[in-house]
């Protein structure tokens, strides 16, 4: 398996040069990538961070209406305490920090800590774990975070934006993960810089369903289908956790190596669905935003949406992987 | 407290009965070439219930936690102990990090000079409650614990019946593979490999299988003096 | 090869379904996609298309500020002169329409038929001929249209959005493409729907140099190196053919299965050649544009800018794949 | 023109020596069922020097082909080319599109009803000459004109020499096979493949192995009555 780097060892900080370069609007230090503009005097800070290999999330989504740092560990392997301590007191207005923590034990172990070492700094956490292919019980470690962290940022971050205060932006982050469901399926497994082979090993005929954002196998393995069999799989297992109602702001993301004309072709099945239940899609996003390097495959994430979320939605966002607005 | 300096004149292991800081120091440097020398395997074995990283993440860890010892050279064994903790948390990320970083850093603030059979495993048993109570994990959850807890009363017993440092580690070091290897038939019920539910059964689970790589150095160092 | 379709016929009419289901801004009909907001009158209409495969090129680049029609073909294949000349018609504002055709002898035969056929309508062309890869001689097709594309589409657009006469528009076009280079790398084959294995098999320890947008093999093979070197392979190539000086645009592009994670790591390197060079990276675009499916690999574009060009280019423009300013 | 109704009154490919609408029905039909047989070869030798289309491009067009002749029966010879030209212009895309399309149109516009062999040797030609002209291509630029060429020479001599229409189809697709075969060696300069310069040389142009199966086709349809 080919990779289009330097060396396992130097492939996140090379990619954060990178995005230094791409993006004079972001400053990185220390793997720790923040809004050149830094910390806005009363304005609620708030920082996500995750393994790497899932861009444009987190990084991506640092900039004006989301992210104000994110801390970038290693390839799928959560940050450390030192990056997010750094990030949170660098980004402190005045008015606290909000931690965006996905919930896998890595991420919560290193924010937790971190959290405790911020002193001087009011910090919040948002816990999301909107992934209903994992049964929270008390046998797992509880359903994942995946695509709705997007949608945590982008809402939490537009009314940070708005001067609410840091209770206020931490409890629209814990509704808008209340509010919302994922499901991912896989056709293909990802090939970590490190191993430099396939996660696992996925014949032709198979896919793997209710897979995480790592590379991880899924839940079971089920025959390769149709683009329509497969959405259908997804949109179901949303609906029975949490019946599709309403308005719905849609997100048809791809795990990074799925072509965009495969995710519309997905997409198109996911909005008749939709249609036959009644519900509305008010806002959509389809492309690769919450990525597990070269996979092949796509997740569903469905967030029920009231007047104020669709209004944090619609915010402008200025960021280099969401943009509109400005 | 791991602060104060032990009774050590020399770079021996064992002085008067006691270990000494460059036991300790020596544990870790085994333990970094054990982990790089079994680092494909212990990523395969993440890469089958996990996200393929185990194996490079202690890799990283425990080179860093060379390089900080030998910058600045601790003098006593819990310095040593806390220093290699320290650079866990700051340098592993993931669920290991943090939980090897706690893991060490109890223990290195458990150990007393002149560390005594006795005091050992005292400290190793500080260092697994450590990883119990961050994890909230229990022995039958499938992880690190599953091969330390039975290292730890291995250890325990072996002060109970009197018998000596090496037997004892040799005994912890099974006790350790033991539990690491009962770890194939559960279900995984803490950590990525609990994603998997019944399909994390039949696979060895790396944390434990680092585990019992790490308690196995005791008894390579010990064997050496 | 796992493919997230229907099936390999309805390809192309699924992922234009689900485009218009995720873009309400678009409007599907025939197989061209509009603009919703329809045309403006006494604005110059811009017109675009080619094989599918490509996305988010051209239809995903229909929006204010950039094109105001694309017609998409089956996978790698021309669209026909039908839909050409339906979209042509259509998005006529009474100004002109500019047809915008990357060079291949498909596209350039299609669009020559459409425009004989668009009588009462004055149509301007500009090919897109970038591709430093391919040797312009009489002994070729001439260079093949790539990464260019996107900036013609964009920069032509914005002072089409203006209100400059069609002269003006195709002659920035054409100045666009003179200015602009490319040279693409593949990593990994693509698989198209309708043969559904890989076009070409390259081994784990070689590249293919010098490739194109249709999953074409490049002119030679070389051995697998680091990005740092495959870079330098792609940069060289353009500065050969087109000094880098002054101010540059520079679009590293992916082929559709590269990660961002290592787009952003090629991209640095893109950076650090350009700045060995003297020259100035005065505006950058890093991600999935113009692509070959699911293949691995990137090219890269680069755009020797003036002030109009760099004001065309910053101006505000809202389509599904690009979008600043508003 | 193409327009106007030929003889025939039955069915027969023949009729007194001349070709008839149902001939040309048959041609195409043979085209489709033959491109369909041949897809996944002609999408190889695509895929060599090329974008892995052209055996789905032809299917897909000739597919329409027959389509549009059902929905309005042609009554001409010149009707049933015309149409065929038209379809594959409006259907298939790509380069063949246009180049197959507008030889078919400009055969069924030379077409003169009764078509004799010399006819249709003449409308063969005006074909070819479409082809030349649109893509800008002479023989030995490695395409379909290496093989349309040869064939419409074949055939023109077949009418000099005054072989029979049968024989002279298979002078013709010897000759289109022949050509086919001879752009092996050849380094394209014309369409995709020469994009590869030197490395197009060594596999057949895919262009001119369909060229070769259209004018094999007529041999299998004039055998048949
Ligand atoms: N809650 C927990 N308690 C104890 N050990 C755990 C827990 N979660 C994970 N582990 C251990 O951590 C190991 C995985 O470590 P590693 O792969 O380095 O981190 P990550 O899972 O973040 O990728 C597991 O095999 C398991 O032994
Ligand atoms: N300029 C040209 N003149 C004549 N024939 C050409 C020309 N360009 C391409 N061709 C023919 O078209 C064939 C390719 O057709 P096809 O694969 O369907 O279209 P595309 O190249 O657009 O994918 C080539 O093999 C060649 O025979
Ligand atoms: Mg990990
Ligand atoms: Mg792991
Ligand atoms: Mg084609
Ligand atoms: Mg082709």
């Amino acid at each position: 398996m080919k990779k289009l780097i330097n060396s396992a060892e130097s492939a996140v900080d090379d990619a954060l040069a990178g995005m230094a370069a791409a993006h004079p609007s972001l400053r990185i230090r220390d793997r720790v990538v923040y809004r050149a503009s830094g910390p806005r005097a009363g304005k609620v800070g708030l920082v996500s961070g995750g393994g790497s290999g899932h861009e444009p999330l987190h990084a991506g989504f640092v900039g004006y209406g989301m992210l104000d740092a994110a801390c970038p560990g290693e390839v799928f392997t959560s940050p450390v305490p030192d990056q997010i301590v750094e990030a949170t007191t660098a980004v402190d207005g005045g008015a606290g920090v909000l931690h965006i923590v996905k919930n896998y034990t890595g991420d919560v172990l290193n924010f937790e800590m971190a959290a405790e070492l911020c002193e001087d700094v009011q910090v919040a956490g948002v816990l999301v774990d909107d992934d209903v292919a994992v049964q929270d019980s008390l046998y797992t470690a509880g359903r994942r975070g995946t695509g709705a962290t997007l949608f945590v940022e982008k809402i939490a971050g537009a009314l940070a934006e708005e001067g609410a205060p840091l209770a206020e932006v931490a409890s629209v982050a814990g509704e808008v993960n209340a509010r919302s469901r994922s499901f991912g399926i896989a056709l293909t497994s990802c090939t970590t810089p490190a191993a430099g082979k396939p996660t696992f090993d996925l014949p032709d005929t198979q896919v793997e369903l209710g897979i995480g954002i790592h590379g991880e196998p899924g839940r079971i393995r089920a025959p390769m289908a149709s683009a329509r069999e497969l959405t259908e799989i997804a949109m179901d297992a949303i609906d029975r956790d949490l019946p599709l109602e309403g308005d719905l702001l849609v997100l048809l993301n791809g795990m990074g190596g799925t072509p965009l004309m495969e995710l519309y072709v997905a997409f198109a099945e996911v909005a008749a669905f939709i249609r036959g239940k009644g519900a509305r899609m008010a806002r959509s996003l389809v492309g690769n935003y919450v990525t597990s390097l070269d996979m092949q495959g796509f997740s569903v994430t469905i967030c029920r949406l009231d007047d104020t979320l669709t209004r944090l939605w619609d915010a402008p966002v200025e960021t280099p992987g969401l943009r509109w607005g400005r | 407290m791991g602060g104060s300096p032990d009774h050590e004149t020399g770079g021996g292991f064992m002085d008067l009965g006691t270990l000494t800081t460059a036991f300790f120091v020596a544990w870790l440097e085994e333990i970094a070439e054990q982990v790089r020398v079994h680092r494909e395997r212990l990523t395969a074995l993440d890469a089958a219930i996990g996200d393929a990283d185990h194996g490079a993440n202690l890799d990283r860890g425990f080179t860093e936690v060379l390089k900080a010892l030998a910058d600045s050279p601790p003098t006593a064994p819990g310095q040593v102990l806390v220093s290699a903790g320290t650079t866990l948390i700051r340098r592993v990320g993931g669920a290991s990090g943090p939980l090897y970083g706690s893991a060490f850093r109890a223990m290195g603030n458990a150990v007393e000079p002149p560390v005594t059979q006795a005091g050992f495993a005292a400290a190793f048993e500080a260092g697994v409650v450590a990883v119990e109570r961050l994890g909230k994990a229990a022995p039958g959850d499938k992880t690190m614990v599953d091969a330390l807890a039975p290292a730890s009363l291995a250890l325990a017993l072996a002060v109970r019946d009197g018998v000596g440092v090496r037997e004892a580690f040799e005994l912890a070091a099974r006790a350790a593979e033991e539990g690491a290897r009962a770890t194939i038939p559960m279900q995984a019920r803490k950590g990525r490999a609990s994603y998997l539910g019944e399909r994390s059964i039949g696979h060895e689970d790396p944390g434990a299988a680092s585990s019992a790589l790490i308690v196995a150095c005791l008894v390579t160092v010990s064997s050496r003096r």
